[in-house]
């Protein structure tokens, strides 16, 4: 039926099969629309968000995703600066979920923002001392750079290429490839790290609070570097995900080890510095204004030292040894489990730098509150996943998607 | 079908020249900045409107406070109430139920015309009826009663007794031949028989708190809305910056209790016990003010019988207090130079026990404050309202004659003017049909705001007619028959006798700030066009064609400066001999077997929460702690030491049932460090069902869970708690 | 610059914590005189706008020595380092701004598109998010003030020390043909309100203004001095820990420190 | 991007057969499309036309009285501004039917009789958000009304109200021009418009974020 | 955003902020124009004739 849409060589489910997969994860994506709409006519009064958690699951996500996100721009860098070829073969898997990432962080923001018709005054009337301007600006420029660089695998669609203009023009884009993508490692270095200067501006709010280097508090670089060494761990999870579920091979080892490998180093750099950064900040920073460290985690139920054990040591320092040895790469339960870990860490350490920074009373008679998402903000965040997973569906259905596949699932 | 290529290639070709030609154009930018400036322009968001801004000056009847109003106008529409500078009782200062008095002018609540009952007594369910129709209607009924002989069995309950208004309601009684005129009972009712027993005088009590360097509160709630609660608050002021101490007795840690220098926990009841084992201390000492006491009126009877019962250690065990305790406490207030004492629990808006006024008010004596600068002021009831007699007929002359159904003037309680909290009682006893046939209700809430409120309701039940005045759809205006809705407070004309403890107490006109916004009608006027309806004697004890005539002539020489001021001043204090008692009142004690209910419930006052006729306007529910009320369920204060049996742990939050000997209802606790263990604080003022969606339905009545308990000395109501028990709730 | 406007003021406030009564007359007086909308139930104090609160604070002991005080919130108008308040550098679509003219930390409802960074940046959690459409029962609309546009769903709001009074004020002066107000001209509704009299308002740097010399009172302090966020909202309590409750102090640190 | 063309075959580039005449002309052919009704349909369905209730002669009345504009658009004594005259101030003189006018007589007819305020629209009514002090352009700044209002005092005639039918602005403030352009300083009353004088004469210019106005000088 | 704007203010933290945004913008915008114009001469066989060669990139 749409064989003539599939990719020249390799083999797709049948028609049949793929809707049924569609029909499932469009009723979860309509469910989500539905929320979305509840949100936008009824207004934020749908969710449990209040004026104590004034950012909360959406936030999160929103942080996370682009976290992890941060595999494209990452692995762009590192095969079109650095040179490393081998990536050629997972750099297409990597821009699409990017793509996903980017294109959900800007829908939940639409929908997170109380006034989603005057969204543009955040360009317009642009306040650039403002994190969150900078993130505007950025994170809709890297989307669009995001775009420029799925178009042209969307024009390698079998029947798109065979129009000599979508065909020259793939090509031409190919060319120029480079440019667009140190753009885009500029631009996501930016905003990656504006997403960290969000709370680590707020000086009014000693949990989120850090010191840093002009305008830019060490969160801000932080932001940066766990999204570069945990990206790409996000790709090489979707990627095995992927694999699990087509039950084929995709990329061979060499390539996801090399990418593995360089993530691997750095997180551990990365861990390195948020020790430090964490040190620094519970015996001066936080000190100066009247908090130990155990005042931002006792007395409350949910936000306890367990957090930061978490985070830091079995989501950071752990995935990171396996990661830099090579016996932790090689073996694939290893690498599986290093890979969730690193991105479970990297997810609780954005949950924790919106939500605790919220959670955490600053007056010294105000009370530590509890919140728990309404259906509605959980639908909305289950969207964007349906819609990244039926993206990855198509893309990988009907585009040229995995370079090494031809190869490694040669058809009798 | 096949689109050929020239098609495919013309129609993109147009679209893509479409889109560079739109985007070229102003209509995707216009339409984008229109749209974000439709949002700021939501015509569903109101846009208040513009224009000249007045200001006038009225008096707000909320509360007996009496305080002056500044509104502020904009063009006929008033938009904010303030007060009024340099009026003697708030100098610009304003309460929070005063700052939110337009949401009652503007508000749901409401009756926005005169009413007929369709449904079921209670249900609510009325029809709208002209005002002919509806005056007719009760004229008739009234009428009737009157024409069978039975016209001593119409009651009219009024929210108080000063002013024209309820005079003139009396006055119809009077011509029409009952004498069942009751006003709504306070402290200043108590206060009244105490002075009639201590002084042999009537008079109302002036506190000269301003003068004061030495405050001896026995629970009144000083900064909780006690006597004209701005000027309370502004006394409190003064005292902070003149660093005069405050002594505040409660069990309660009221707001009072923790702005005061010093706060004793006192068992609950034992106040008066505890003022007298103060005034021991005074007489044995000699601290007492020898010139005003040696000589006067029982005092050595007094002298002894205090001297025999009241050492402060055969007291500890009752109230609480240790020996030393009461003893330092005697030497600083006898020591002060104008020292006072003060009592009526919380707000004072129940009278209370006569044998702890009597108390207190001997601690005044004993002080020699009386009528001194900073001291009690005896005080003239008001006698502006001159009006000839009205003559009667013979049936009226037969009715008048008739006993009281309360019993008020009677010789068990001769001087008591009502006893409302009797009425319930007393038609419930009663054999065969009920002995109020008529009622009349204006400016109270009676079916919400006295005790033992089934008891209440229960009785109006057997009363068949029943007119409301009220301006809001209230508990009893829902339990009427016809509604002759008045004008609301700032519509109407009317007086403002204010003596609510005043030291200088002072006459008030309320102007009316806006024109009627419904179809109600001055009370004045109903009852002019009633008594004009009823005709006879009836009408001619009603020569006036409206009310403003009336109040007009009532006033006299006062109407221009009261006009042009809002207030004048009423009469000064007059003199007081001091006349002690000995065992003449018992103490009241809750009710209830103390086993059964090992809880004592005292009900607190909040200036927050609007308890009496007026009900509570949005915005101030609003400000409602989430520990006093959170969604529609009501916490009551606990101290976590308290003993209540093995099967329940307090919890903060935890649901459970309290249960009094006069009912139940389910509550949440809210565990507090500021009560004394074994007592439960329940906010007065909540549990409403009448009114709308931002009161009904929220928290309980604490009058539900309370029974009246009449003093022995006055037959007011003197209750002050219940005994009560906390259990789960069973499911 | 015009001559009138060369002499900065900083508007501020003395609310002294003795005379407080926690009435809540200034709560109320706020919403009135700023339209602030109402809801059926407002037990949610999470969601419930009140630009003033008063909060009770306790010293934890247990009875008889349990003690409490009221403490009212409006917003601080925090000055930061020079006019760099916590909530106004950070919001993207400059809907919030400082002026140095009045010390006011002002904003534009219109400009708002409900991002609450400011939300989240305010310690005093004086900002206000307007989950609900604002609505008004029938008839009840006619209480508004046109003085103050009432705000609509999805953005944020907070106290403007009813800057519109100041407004007005000037107006009057401009048509009397005087450039400046007086010290009573210009007085916020809780102000006026407060039956109490504990809240004094007035322009900190003027030393013919009351606050002016209030703000050194021995036991003055403000909220949560040690963020640097240099607020214009300033308290007096007699009682010490009243004081201590206005800061967060590491547990070695002797209680001492602020008598 | 593409690792896969390496592999393909030639692509055929041959259009030929005139298509990419057709394509220029149908591409023309949207873009003029598109700039008649973004430029011309776009504003006629943008904006509501409405008469004003009845006509009004600035410049016979300018004539008749002392003190210019001021004489019906007066401050109050609080210094507020009074706006459109009220009927009380007008009824002084048009107690009667004054001449021959048909507006007149509808005037007199409908509105003075029974005491109704005349309806007008309002062509430089700012949006609520706006606080807008006159007298302090006028009395303090010394402002004319012609800067901000042009020449309407000299007017023998209202002209029609035009109303943004999504926004409910008068069409004054974002100016007639429906590109926003402007020749004159009575031609656009938006806040950038505010904002230019405000700069140039150095009022208020206290903000912390732009070293202009801070919002309260304006909005409410 | 643009100089014309309230917000604009000419000073470093705008140099800085919008130079590096305007500066990203026109990378971008400039790329894409160059790939389109020269997708739309290749595609009308103007310049290299149409027909590119697979070996000039990888």
């Amino acid at each position: 039926m749409d064989s003539a849409l599939i990719p020249e060589g390799v083999k797709r489910c049948s028609p049949a099969k793929f809707l049924i997969f569609l029909g499932v994860v469009g009723a979860v994506l309509l469910w989500g629309v539905f929320a979305m709409l509840l949100c936008w006519i009824k207004g934020l009064n749908q969710t449990n968000m209040n004026d104590y958690y004034g950012f909360a699951l959406w936030i999160w996500a929103d942080l996370a995703v682009i976290a992890l996100g941060g595999g494209a721009f990452f692995t762009g860098f590192l095969r079109y600066i650095i040179g490393k070829d081998e990536l050629k073969n997972i750099i297409n898997y990597a821009v699409l979920i990017g793509f996903i990432c980017y294109s959900s962080a800007l829908l939940i923001l639409a929908i997170d923002i109380g006034q989603p018709l005057r969204g543009w005054f955040i360009f317009w009337h642009a306040n650039v001392h403002s994190m969150l301007t900078e993130v505007a600006f950025c994170l809709s420029c890297y989307f669009g750079v995001l775009t420029i660089e799925y178009l042209p695998l969307i024009l390698e669609n079998r029947q798109l290429d065979r129009v000599p203009f979508f065909h020259n023009l793939s090509h031409n884009m190919h060319e120029i490839m480079a440019v667009f993508a140190a753009t885009g490692a500029f631009l996501s270095f930016f905003h990656q790290g504006s997403l960290g200067g969000v709370s680590g501006v707020l000086f009014g709010r000693p949990f989120g609070y850090r010191e840093g280097v002009f305008i830019w508090p060490w969160t801000f670089f932080l932001f940066t570097w766990s999204a570069a060494a945990c990206g790409p761990c996000f790709t090489i999870l979707i990627t095995k995900i992927t694999e699990k579920v087509t039950q084929k091979k995709l990329v061979k080892d060499n390539v996801i080890e090399l990418l593995a490998k360089i993530s691997g180093w750095m997180l551990a750099t990365y861990i390195i510095a948020k020790i430090l950064d964490t040190w620094y900040w519970a015996s001066v920073t936080a000190p100066s204004k009247g908090f130990w460290l155990l005042d931002f985690y006792s007395n409350n139920p949910f936000y306890g030292p367990w957090i930061l054990v978490l985070e830091v040591i079995i989501c950071g320092v752990l995935p990171a040894l396996i990661l830099i040895t090579e016996s932790g790469r090689k073996s694939k339960t290893a690498l599986l489990l290093a890979v969730i870990l690193a991105v479970i860490g990297v997810s609780l350490n954005r949950w924790v730098m919106v939500l605790q920074v919220m959670a955490v009373p600053v007056m010294p008679f105000d009370s530590w509150y509890m919140y728990f998402p309404s259906w509605q903000e959980i639908a909305t965040t289950v969207l964007p996943v349906a819609y990244g997973v039926i993206l990855i569906g198509l893309s990988h259905r009907y585009l040229p998607i995995f370079p090494q596949e031809k190869e490694l699932n040669p058809i009798d | 079908m096949k689109v050929s290529r020239r098609t495919f290639l013309s129609i993109g070709s147009f679209i893509v020249g479409g889109a560079a030609g739109t985007a070229l154009s102003p209509l995707p930018w216009k339409l984008t900045d229109d749209l974000s400036i439709w949002t700021q322009n939501w015509p569903w968001t109101p846009k208040p409107e513009r224009g000249d801004v007045s200001y006038v000056n009225s008096v707000c009847t909320l509360c007996p406070g009496g305080c002056g109003l500044s509104v502020r106008k904009v063009n006929d529409r008033a938009v904010k109430i303030e007060g009024m500078k340099g009026h003697p009782v708030n100098d610009g200062g304003i309460c929070i139920l005063g700052l939110s008095g337009l949401q009652l002018l503007y508000g749901p609540t409401r009756v926005k015309t005169p009413l007929k009952r369709v449904g079921e007594r209670g249900q609510g369910k009325f029809k709208k009826i002209s005002w002919d129709e509806a005056l007719a209607e009760a004229a008739e009924k009234l009428g009737a009663l009157r024409a069978e002989g039975k016209s001593h069995t119409v009651a009219c309950i009024s929210g108080s007794a000063g002013g024209t208004v309820p005079q003139l309601l009396k006055r119809l009684l009077t011509a029409y031949g009952s004498p069942n005129f009751m006003s709504v009972p306070t402290m200043q009712d108590a206060y009244a028989v105490t002075l009639k027993q201590m002084h042999g005088i009537d008079a109302c009590p002036g506190f000269d708190v301003e003068n004061a360097d030495f405050v001896l509160s026995f629970g009144s709630g000083i900064i909780e809305g006690w006597g004209s609660p701005v000027r309370m608050f502004k006394a409190n002021s003064a005292w902070q910056d003149k660093k005069i101490k405050v002594v505040q007795i409660e069990s309660n840690k009221s707001n009072t209790a923790a702005k005061a220098a010093k706060w004793i926990p006192a068992r609950p009841g034992s106040e008066g016990v505890l003022a007298l084992g103060i005034a021991h201390v005074m007489l044995r000492d000699g601290l007492y003010k020898k010139e005003a006491c040696d000589g006067a009126a029982g005092f050595e009877d007094f002298k002894k019988w205090v001297a025999d019962n009241y050492a402060p250690e055969n007291i500890a065990a009752a109230t609480g207090i240790q020996k030393e305790t009461v003893e330092s406490l005697a030497k600083e207030f006898a020591a002060a130079a104008s020292p006072i004492a003060l009592c009526g629990r919380g707000q004072g808006r129940t009278p209370g026990s006569q044998y702890e006024f009597m108390a207190v008010h001997a601690l005044n004596m004993l002080a020699g404050n009386i009528n001194k600068a900073g001291g009690v002021q005896i005080i003239p009831e008001p006698k502006y309202i001159a009006w000839t007699e009205p003559e009667l007929d013979e049936i009226a002359q037969k009715g008048t004659a008739s006993p009281r159904i309360d019993g008020a003037g009677s010789e068990t309680y001769p001087h008591a003017k009502s006893l409302l909290n009797r009425l319930p009682q007393a038609i419930l006893t009663a054999e065969g049909a009920s002995p109020v046939q008529a009622l009349l209700i204006s400016e109270a809430n009676p079916c919400y705001t006295l005790s033992d409120t089934q008891a209440v309701k229960k009785a109006f039940a057997k009363i068949p007619f029943v007119v409301s005045f009220s301006s809001y759809m209230d508990e009893s205006a829902q339990n009427a028959d016809i509604i002759l809705p008045n004008h609301a407070c700032l519509e109407r004309l009317e007086d403002v006798p204010t003596f609510a403890g005043l030291s200088k107490p002072v006459i008030g006109l309320s102007k009316p700030v806006i024109k009627p916004q419904f179809d109600t009608k001055h009370t004045g006027d109903a009852v002019i066009a009633l008594a004009k309806a009823l005709g006879d004697k009836i009408a001619a004890a009603f020569p006036w064609e409206s009310y403003e005539a009336c109040l007009k002539e009532t006033l006299g020489d006062k109407w221009e400066i009261l006009n042009e001021k809002c207030f004048v001043a009423a009469e000064e204090n007059i003199e007081a001999p001091l006349q002690f008692f000995t065992q003449e009142c018992k103490t009241v004690s809750a009710e209830g077997d103390e086993k059964q209910y090992p809880f004592v419930l005292m009900p607190y006052d909040s200036i927050r929460l609007a308890n009496g006729f007026i009900g509570n306007t949005p915005f101030l529910t609003k400000t409602v702690p989430d520990t006093v009320l959170k969604k529609n369920e009501m916490l009551v204060a606990v101290n976590p030491k308290s003993a209540c049996g093995d099967s329940l742990s307090l919890k903060e939050g935890r649901s459970v049932m309290l249960t009094t000997p006069k009912g139940s209802a389910k509550v949440r606790v809210h565990l507090s460090e500021e009560i004394m263990p074994g007592v439960i604080a329940v906010p007065r003022g909540l549990g409403h069902t009448a009114y709308d969606k931002y009161l009904a339905g929220k928290g309980v009545n604490c009058n539900e869970l309370i029974g009246p308990a009449e003093d022995a000395g006055s037959g007011l109501d003197a209750v002050w708690g219940i005994r009560a028990k906390l259990s789960n709730v069973s499911i | 610059m015009n001559k009138e406007h060369n002499k900065a003021k900083k508007f501020g406030m003395v609310i002294d914590l003795d005379k407080c009564t926690g009435c809540g007359s200034c709560m109320v007086a706020c919403m009135a005189e700023n339209n602030v909308p109402f809801k059926a139930d407002e037990t949610n104090k999470l969601d419930s706008i009140t630009w003033m609160r008063v909060y009770k604070l306790t010293n934890g002991k247990s009875f008889p020595d349990a003690d409490f005080c009221y403490l009212p919130r409006p917003c601080m108008h925090c000055e930061g380092e020079h006019g760099h308040s916590p909530c106004v550098s950070v919001c993207p679509a400059t809907a919030t701004d400082y002026s140095h003219e009045t010390g006011i930390v002002s904003q534009i409802y219109t400009r708002c598109f409900g991002c609450r960074y400011c939300m989240a940046a305010c310690p005093y959690h004086a900002r206000y998010f307007n989950w609900w459409d604002p609505v008004w029962p029938e008839g009840m609309e006619k209480s508004l003030n046109p003085n103050v546009s009432v705000r609509m769903r999805g953005i944020v709001e907070k106290c403007s020390f009813c800057y519109h009074r100041y407004q007005l004020a000037k107006e009057k002066a401009y048509y009397e043909d005087r450039r400046e107000i007086e010290e009573q001209e210009y007085q916020t509704a809780c102000t006026q309100a407060c039956p109490a009299g504990a809240i004094t308002f007035g322009d900190l740097n003027n030393p013919e203004h009351a606050v002016h010399e209030l703000k050194k009172n021995p036991n003055a302090f403000r909220l949560l001095e040690r963020l640097g966020t240099n607020p214009k909202v300033y308290y007096i309590s007699s009682r010490e820990w009243v004081r201590l409750a206005g800061d967060n102090y590491l547990r070695q640190e002797g209680k001492s420190e602020k008598n | 991007m593409s690792t896969s063309v390496d592999q393909k075959k030639e692509v055929s580039t041959e259009v030929g057969d005139g298509a990419g005449g057709f394509a220029i002309l149908f591409f023309l052919l949207g873009l003029v499309a598109s700039l008649i009704v973004g430029w011309v349909a776009f504003p006629k369905l943008l904006y509501s036309q409405k008469n004003q209730p009845i006509d009004f002669n600035h410049e016979l009345h300018i004539g008749l009285v002392d003190e210019g504009c001021e004489s019906c658009h007066f401050f109050r004594e609080d210094g507020t501004y009074s706006g459109v005259p009220k009927l009380e101030q007008c009824i002084g003189c048009h107690e009667e039917v004054q001449g021959q006018s048909k507006d007149e007589a509808v005037f007199v007819e409908q509105y003075v009789k029974p005491g109704r305020e005349v309806p007008w629209f309002i062509y430089a009514k700012q949006p609520e958000c706006v606080f807008f002090s006159h007298v302090a352009h006028v009395k303090a700044g010394g402002m004319d009304c012609v800067t901000c209002h042009g020449h309407i005092g000299e007017s023998s005639s209202l002209k029609v109200y035009e109303e943004n039918r999504i926004t409910g602005y008068s069409r004054d403030i974002w100016g007639k021009n429906i590109s926003g352009i402007k020749t004159n300083t009575y031609d656009r009353m938006k806040m950038d418009d505010c904002s230019e004088c405000h700069v140039k004469k150095g009022v208020n210019q206290s903000s912390v974020q732009t070293g202009k106005g801070a919002c309260f000088v304006c909005h409410k | 955003m643009f100089p014309f704007i309230f917000e604009w203010v000419w000073d470093m933290s705008h140099i800085v902020f919008m130079g590096g945004l305007w500066y990203a913008l026109t990378i971008i915008g400039l790329g894409m124009t160059y790939c389109l114009i020269k997708a739309i001469a290749d595609t009308a066989g103007i310049g290299s004739g149409g027909h590119h060669h697979h070996d000039d990139h990888h």
